[in-house]
Order: C-alpha cells, then structure tokens, then sequence
C-alpha cells in the first residue's frame, strides 16, 4: 500500500474510532493526519472526496440529500484546492528568493563591512539590522594617521533591494575619498558623487562624525540624517546633536555648516537612523524621549551592549517587526 | 475515429454548456469525481478566460488514445487581442481576475500537459490534457 | 446582512437548489461562489462547519454518526485552514517583493541601459531578458570618435539578486575604461578591477568586439564567454566564433588573444549568452545546430527582428520558463 | 477571581490533556465549533513547541473578562534554550517542524493578540489571547 492509502486508511480508523469513542485523543491524531496528508501533497478536495465515500461506508442508507450535497462542498472545496497548490508552488518560489536574497546579503555584508576601531578614550558600540531582507542603512569606521577616527551613518531613502543596490554603488565613491578630511568636505564631496550617479529618485541622508583623542573634540556635519544624542554624563542630560544640511544628491553645489562639541569623561555620543526614532507600536511611534529613557537604563553597561540592549527593547515592542532598517552607534568616552 | 466535440463561447451560458460536455467525457472515460471536478473546473477557467479577455471564442473536447492510455484533451481557442507577456501570465499570483491560484498557472496544474501558443492581435490557442491513471 | 452572512445563504440556497435539480449550472454556481468565499477569506474549516449546519436544518434526523464525523473532518481541515491563512500572507509578501524587485529592476535597466548605434553598414539588433526578476547579464555598446563600434556582452555566473548587485559594481569600472583601446586591452583592464573589488566568488565571462566600419574588420576577444557565431552568407554557413580567455576575476595578470575576422555584406556577427545555447526543452538542452536553423528562418529579416523571433521561439520551446539569463546580439553588414 | 488551570508538558500525553482543556474552557465560554478548533488547534502547536524545542514546560489556560468581553488567554512557558532569532521564527514558511501554515506564525493568525518573550539560555513565555465576538 502506497503512503497515500496508508493515510487514507488512518483517517478511516480514526473516524471509526471517534464514533465509538468521542474523545480529544482521537481529535489529536486527527490533527496530526491533518499534517501528514499536506506533507504528502493530498489537496483538500481529496479530503472531501474520502470524507464522503466514508459515509458511504458508515451508513449504506445515507439519503441522497446528504450525498448530492457533496457534490456542492465539492465544487467550492476545488477554489480552495487551486490555492493549496499555488501555495505549494509560491512556497518553493519564496525559498528560492530566500536563498537568493541571503547570498546578495552576504555579499553587501562583505562589501560594506567595516571594523569597530579600538581606542584608548573611546568605547564604541554598533549594531545595524535590515528591516527587510536587505539593508539600505549603511555605517563605516575610518581611523586616519594622526589617530583621529571618522564615522559616518546613512540612510537611503527607500529600503530593500532597490536601497542596498543604491547603496553598493555609493559604497566606491566613499572608499576613493581622501583621508584627513573634515566632516563638512566629506559630505561635500560625497554630495557631488550621489548627485551624478545615482538614480534622481533616490536620496540618501549621512551624518558625519570625527573624534579626535588628544583634545575630545567631536566633529560633525549632516546632510539631512535623523539627529543623534549627545549624553552629559555630569548633569544627565540628554540633547539633540541637531545639524543643519541638505539631503545627498538634490543639489550639486550643497555646502555643509559644520560643529562641534566637547566630549567629557562618561559622555555619549549617540548616532541613529530614523528606524530607531520611528518605531512604530500599536500605540504609534515612539517618543524620542522614551528611546533616551531606554538608552539610560543602560548606561553603566558597555558601549555594545548598550545598543544591543536598546535594539532588543525597541524590537520587542514593535511585536518583531522593524518597519525600516535600524542602526544605532554608541560612542562613550572612558578616559 | 477519436471524438471530438467543440462548444463556442459566447456568453456565460456557454461556460455551462462546456463544462458539462466535459464532465459527460470525463465520467465516460472513467474519471473518478475529484478528477471530473479537477477538469470540469480547468474547462471553466479556459472558457473564463475566453469569454473575459476574448469575447469569443471555442473550446473543443477530445477523448485521446496513446500507449494503450486514455485521456480527454481541451483546446480552447480565440481571435482574441493576445496575451503580451505569457511568461508573466502563467506566473503565480499575477492573475487579477481570479482568486488565489486561480487563472493559468491553476490550469496547467489541475491538468498534466499544457500548451499555449498566443500571437498578439491574432488570438490565442491553449491546449491541455489529463490521462486516465 | 453582512457580505459573510450572505455568501452563506447563498451556499444553503445552492444546495437547496441542486437537491431538487442536479444540473451543472448549479456547480457553477458552486464555482464561483468558491471564488467569493475566498475573495471574503472564508477559511476551509468555516465551509465545513457551514456544510455541516446545512446538513443538520436538511435533515432532522441525521444520525449522530454522520455528524460526529464532521468533527474528524473540521479538524484535518484546520490544518488546510493554516495552510490558506499562510498562503494569503505569502501571496501579499510576493506582491511587495514583486514592485521592490521591479523598482530594482528600473534602476539596473537605467544603470546598464546601452544605445544600439546606428551604422550604415551595420545593422544591429539586441535582446535581453532575465531569467529571474534581474538579470546577469549585461551588453553594451560605444562608439569612439573613429566611428569604432565596441560591443561587450557579460555574463555573471549567478543569476538574480546577488548578480545584479556584482553587475552594478563592475559597471563603473566600466565607464571609467578608456575609449579606443582593443579588445584585448580592455578585457585585460576589467579583469584587473574585477580581480580586486569583487566577491572572490564571482567570476564574469564577457566577450569584447570591436568593429570598423573603414576595413569592415571585426576584432574580438573572449574572458571564457560563450562563442558567439560568424555567419559566411556567401557560403551560407555559420562558424563559432571561438577564441580563448580565463574568465574574468580568476587571475590579476590573465591576458587575452586578440581574433579578427572580415565581414562581407550580409555577413553577421552573433553574439550570445549561455543562456540562449543551454535553452532545455522537455528533451534535454537544445544543439547550436538548431539555434543556427532558427536563425536562418529568419535571415532575410532586420537584426532587430531576428534577434525578436529567435527569443520568442526559443521562449516557447522553454515551456516559458527560462533557466537563465538570454541575451542576443545579432550584426549584420548591409553596407 | 479569575479561573486559571495548568498542564505540565512532559510527553505527548500531555499535549492532549491540554487541548482537552483548552477546549472545554473554550467549550464554557460559548466560543462556536470552529473557534473552539482554532483554540485547540493553537494550544497544540505551543505545546508541541515546547515538546519538541525545550522538552518541557507548562500551558495555562485562563478565562478572561475585560471591558465586557470575555476570551481566554493561554500562557506557554517553559525553561528550554530559548528562540536565537525570534523575528526568523516568526517569518512565514520557516517552520520545518510543521506542516504548511504550522508554527508560531500560524498560532498568531488563529488567535486574536499574540506576545512572546524569550531570553537565549533562559527559555520562552508565549501568551495568546482569543476574545469572544
Ligand atoms: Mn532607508
Ligand atoms: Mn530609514
Ligand atoms: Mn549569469
Ligand atoms: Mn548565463
């Protein structure tokens, strides 16, 4: 007996069973026949079909009523057997795309990774994870030779595989810049690269960053990215690193203001893209007042775990679904 | 001699009159009932398909005989406009018209052949075929 | 009465109906319906529970046997009814997926689109269509100020996202080639760049073909591409137009053989990718024997039209389903 | 006070007591035949989860009354390794235990709210709720 008569035998006994003996036992082995017959591909008019030579068997009187109409349960059951099996066949198309999507990941990861610098003052923190399959939120570490590090953060406006594509493009203009620049060049520059190459509809914010460890200055400029937070550890006081500029790519000529602050001992810089601001609840978004109330709960950890923290929070309370690509950085200074 | 019997489309009506020749081969050649309903119901989504992007057309019933196998064979034609993309037909989830798993894609796997041959402007022919196992 | 409520009655009622009268235009009716339920998510457990409640108001007097069963059949059918839930849910992903894939898509057409150059003595024609949702391939042509006409034609081992990714990161190397090198040059160039920037695990076979429309000499050379054919129309035969070459992105010093060949009026020159030869058809992968007699049916025609024909043909031997990325490049001297 | 009643997951056995108890509770609430199959259906698979991935744990089924409304809530907790990724576990078509459908997503679409909460090396509490309509 092939596996399909196997089981078209057992929802036959179960049945008989059930009938002598109504109990949830038999309701159970009901469910795990259920199982069985879509691993082996029954549709559910086949169902309907055994269901109704079974009553056949059972009561050899059945009246012609209740047979005839299966014929109807039969005919509506086919519409449901026609989604079954493109079910079947989107599920495997699905995999394929899954596969496909997980290589293209791998290679963006590849292409875009950059190393956490280890410095003496600075304790930094990073996490960054796609809301879809693919990230269009992109973050890089550099460390010139004077011991200075620049960090940037961008935000394709758009996310999935259009934004990661956009992204690798960008990714070659940022690797030809020169070292030792200050961060409103940088965008300057990138400005006018975004602006030729890439697609009109695409934008991208940035935030530029550069620490420098002698004097704890903390550069930055911002072409129209989500403000980060600056942390006071005296006084416990959150502000808002605000930064005016443009969007890359809307226009050529862009100039970015450039500022300043002054990073004590137990300071925080903290850089985010708007996934982390615009995280969405049943409630509506978040406050940015609760994601610092969040940050500080974390505070005497590390700069990692802070953000690994904050990220478990924030995904937790969006039921495990992130409506846009997040990343958030933590710098501390610790000497 | 293989019989062969066809049934223009032309209204809803017809869509009636086809599936119910084809469930009458279907029975004769001893198709058991999920079988009749399964080519009952891909008679029905071809004649759909005629009378809405048609507007006319036939479709034929055929019972075949090869290799000591039977089976029907349904031929549905049009002078219909064409389908533009038939890659992008016989995709899942592209059919609007239908429900979930309905349209083309639902046809070829209710059925074990199928062959479609469309020419812009000048209609389309879809043959398909279900053995007797 | 809600719409739910209505589908229902309208079920009873076709039952009723056919109980007095089994003809078909009442499995017709049953059809459709099916697709209304469906349309209202009514999920497969709901149609049995309804099935059942019918049977109970047609005849008072069913036996407890028959409706027991019901309870075995509800709860196989739950498992259906997961199955359609998940199915409704995949169907919406695949729908998102689907326009990311096409915004995608836009962009890699925007960014590899190429202009067929208009020659009097060289009628060109092309073609291109991905496999998948995006494609690996890639062709490209220039002029140089000479009135040299480049051609390129690429193939990503790989098909889809991951492709197209590795596609647009070379593409800039690409554009910033010099104009008027020879093709062995510029293989040699690309290959160099390749070798550095991409994935070590993606390697490119691209032929490179160089017309002059003074001598009507056609100079090529090939990175492990696919040979293309040279059609002798005095003679009328085809010739592979085969030359050596690692692929590139194997080995940083590979250098590349240099072919010519002279065209004579109504000589062509086809250019291709695996994905035009390796065309499978129920019987196995088709002979570049029968690709070059669908060619010759079409010889008399323009390169735009025959390049069209030879797709659609090959389309529908495919059942519609390509396995890989086609693309054909036909040059036929009329001058 | 509210009514709160606890299985052990231990065997497989055990998987049908809590069904049966969830059904009965169901049963008591005046949820319908095919609610009462959701119920049960989404109390078998958390338990199965819990068999199959932690090895033991508990399910509680509580009646629930709130502005109103009555439902029942089930609360499966248990001390195994925990979900390493839970939006990937959440994901439809990544359940391979299970058939089409099955799994955590399928639990969430047959119950109306749906929380979980787990910690690698610490376990899962998962609590769904179903209202009475
Ligand atoms: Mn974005
Ligand atoms: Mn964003
Ligand atoms: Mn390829
Ligand atoms: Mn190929």
């Amino acid at each position: 007996m092939d596996s399909r008569s196997l089981l078209e035998q057992k929802y036959r006994e179960i049945i008989n069973n059930y009938l002598s003996d109504q109990n949830e036992q038999l309701l159970y082995q009901g469910q795990k026949l259920s199982r069985k017959l879509i691993e082996y591909s029954t549709t559910p008019e086949e169902i309907i079909n055994l269901h109704r030579s079974i009553l056949i068997e059972l009561e050899p009187n059945l009246s012609q009523s209740v047979l005839s109409s299966f014929d109807i349960l039969l005919e509506v059951m086919m519409g449901y057997g026609l989604a079954y099996r493109e079910h079947q066949s989107l599920r495997n198309q699905q995999q394929q795309l899954k596969t496909e999507i997980e290589i293209a990941r791998n290679m963006q990861k590849t292409l875009l990774g950059t190393k956490i610098p280890k410095m003496k003052s600075l304790d930094i923190g990073a996490i960054s994870v796609p809301a879809k399959h693919m990230s269009g939120d992109y973050y890089h570490f550099v460390e010139d030779e004077n011991g200075c590090m620049g960090v940037a953060i961008a935000d394709i406006i758009g996310k999935g595989i259009p934004a990661a594509l956009c992204m690798s493009m960008i990714k070659y203009a940022m690797d030809s810049l020169q070292e030792n620049v200050q961060p409103h060049a940088i965008l300057e520059s990138l400005n006018r690269v975004v602006e030729q190459n890439v697609d009109p509809n695409m934008f991208i914010s940035m935030f530029y960053g550069m620490y420098n460890p002698i004097d704890h200055q903390f550069l930055f400029s911002s072409a129209g990215h989500e403000p980060g937070f600056f942390y006071d550890s005296k006084h416990q006081q959150f502000t808002d690193l605000s930064a005016e500029g443009l969007l890359l790519g809307i226009e050529k000529k862009t100039k970015y203001k450039q500022y300043d602050i002054s990073l004590q001992k137990n300071d925080l810089v903290i850089l985010l893209s708007d996934g982390v601001t615009e995280c969405r609840t049943k409630e509506g978004f978040i406050e940015r007042k609760i994601l610092t109330e969040i940050i500080k709960k974390y505070i005497d950890l590390t700069a990692q775990e802070m953000v690994n923290h904050v990220y478990k929070e924030l995904e937790r309370i969006q039921a495990f679904q992130l409506r846009d690509d997040f990343t958030l950085i933590i710098l501390k200074r610790v000497n | 001699m293989e019989f062969r019997s066809c049934v223009k489309i032309l209204n809803e009506w017809d869509i009636v009159a086809v599936r119910q020749l084809g469930r009458n081969v279907a029975k004769e050649l001893n198709f058991g009932i999920v079988d009749q309903a399964r080519i009952t119901t891909a008679i029905s989504e071809l004649a759909r398909n005629i009378f809405l992007y048609a507007g006319q057309g036939q479709i034929c019933i055929e019972k075949i005989f090869k290799d000591g196998k039977s089976g029907v064979k349904i031929i549905a034609e049009d002078n219909g406009p064409g389908i533009q993309d038939v890659r992008k037909v016989m995709e899942d989830g592209f059919s609007t018209s239908g429900g979930l798993g309905a349209g083309l894609p639902g046809v070829k796997r209710l059925m074990d052949d199928f062959d479609i041959d469309s020419k812009p402007n000048e209609g389309t022919t879809i043959i398909v075929t279900k053995w007797l196992r």
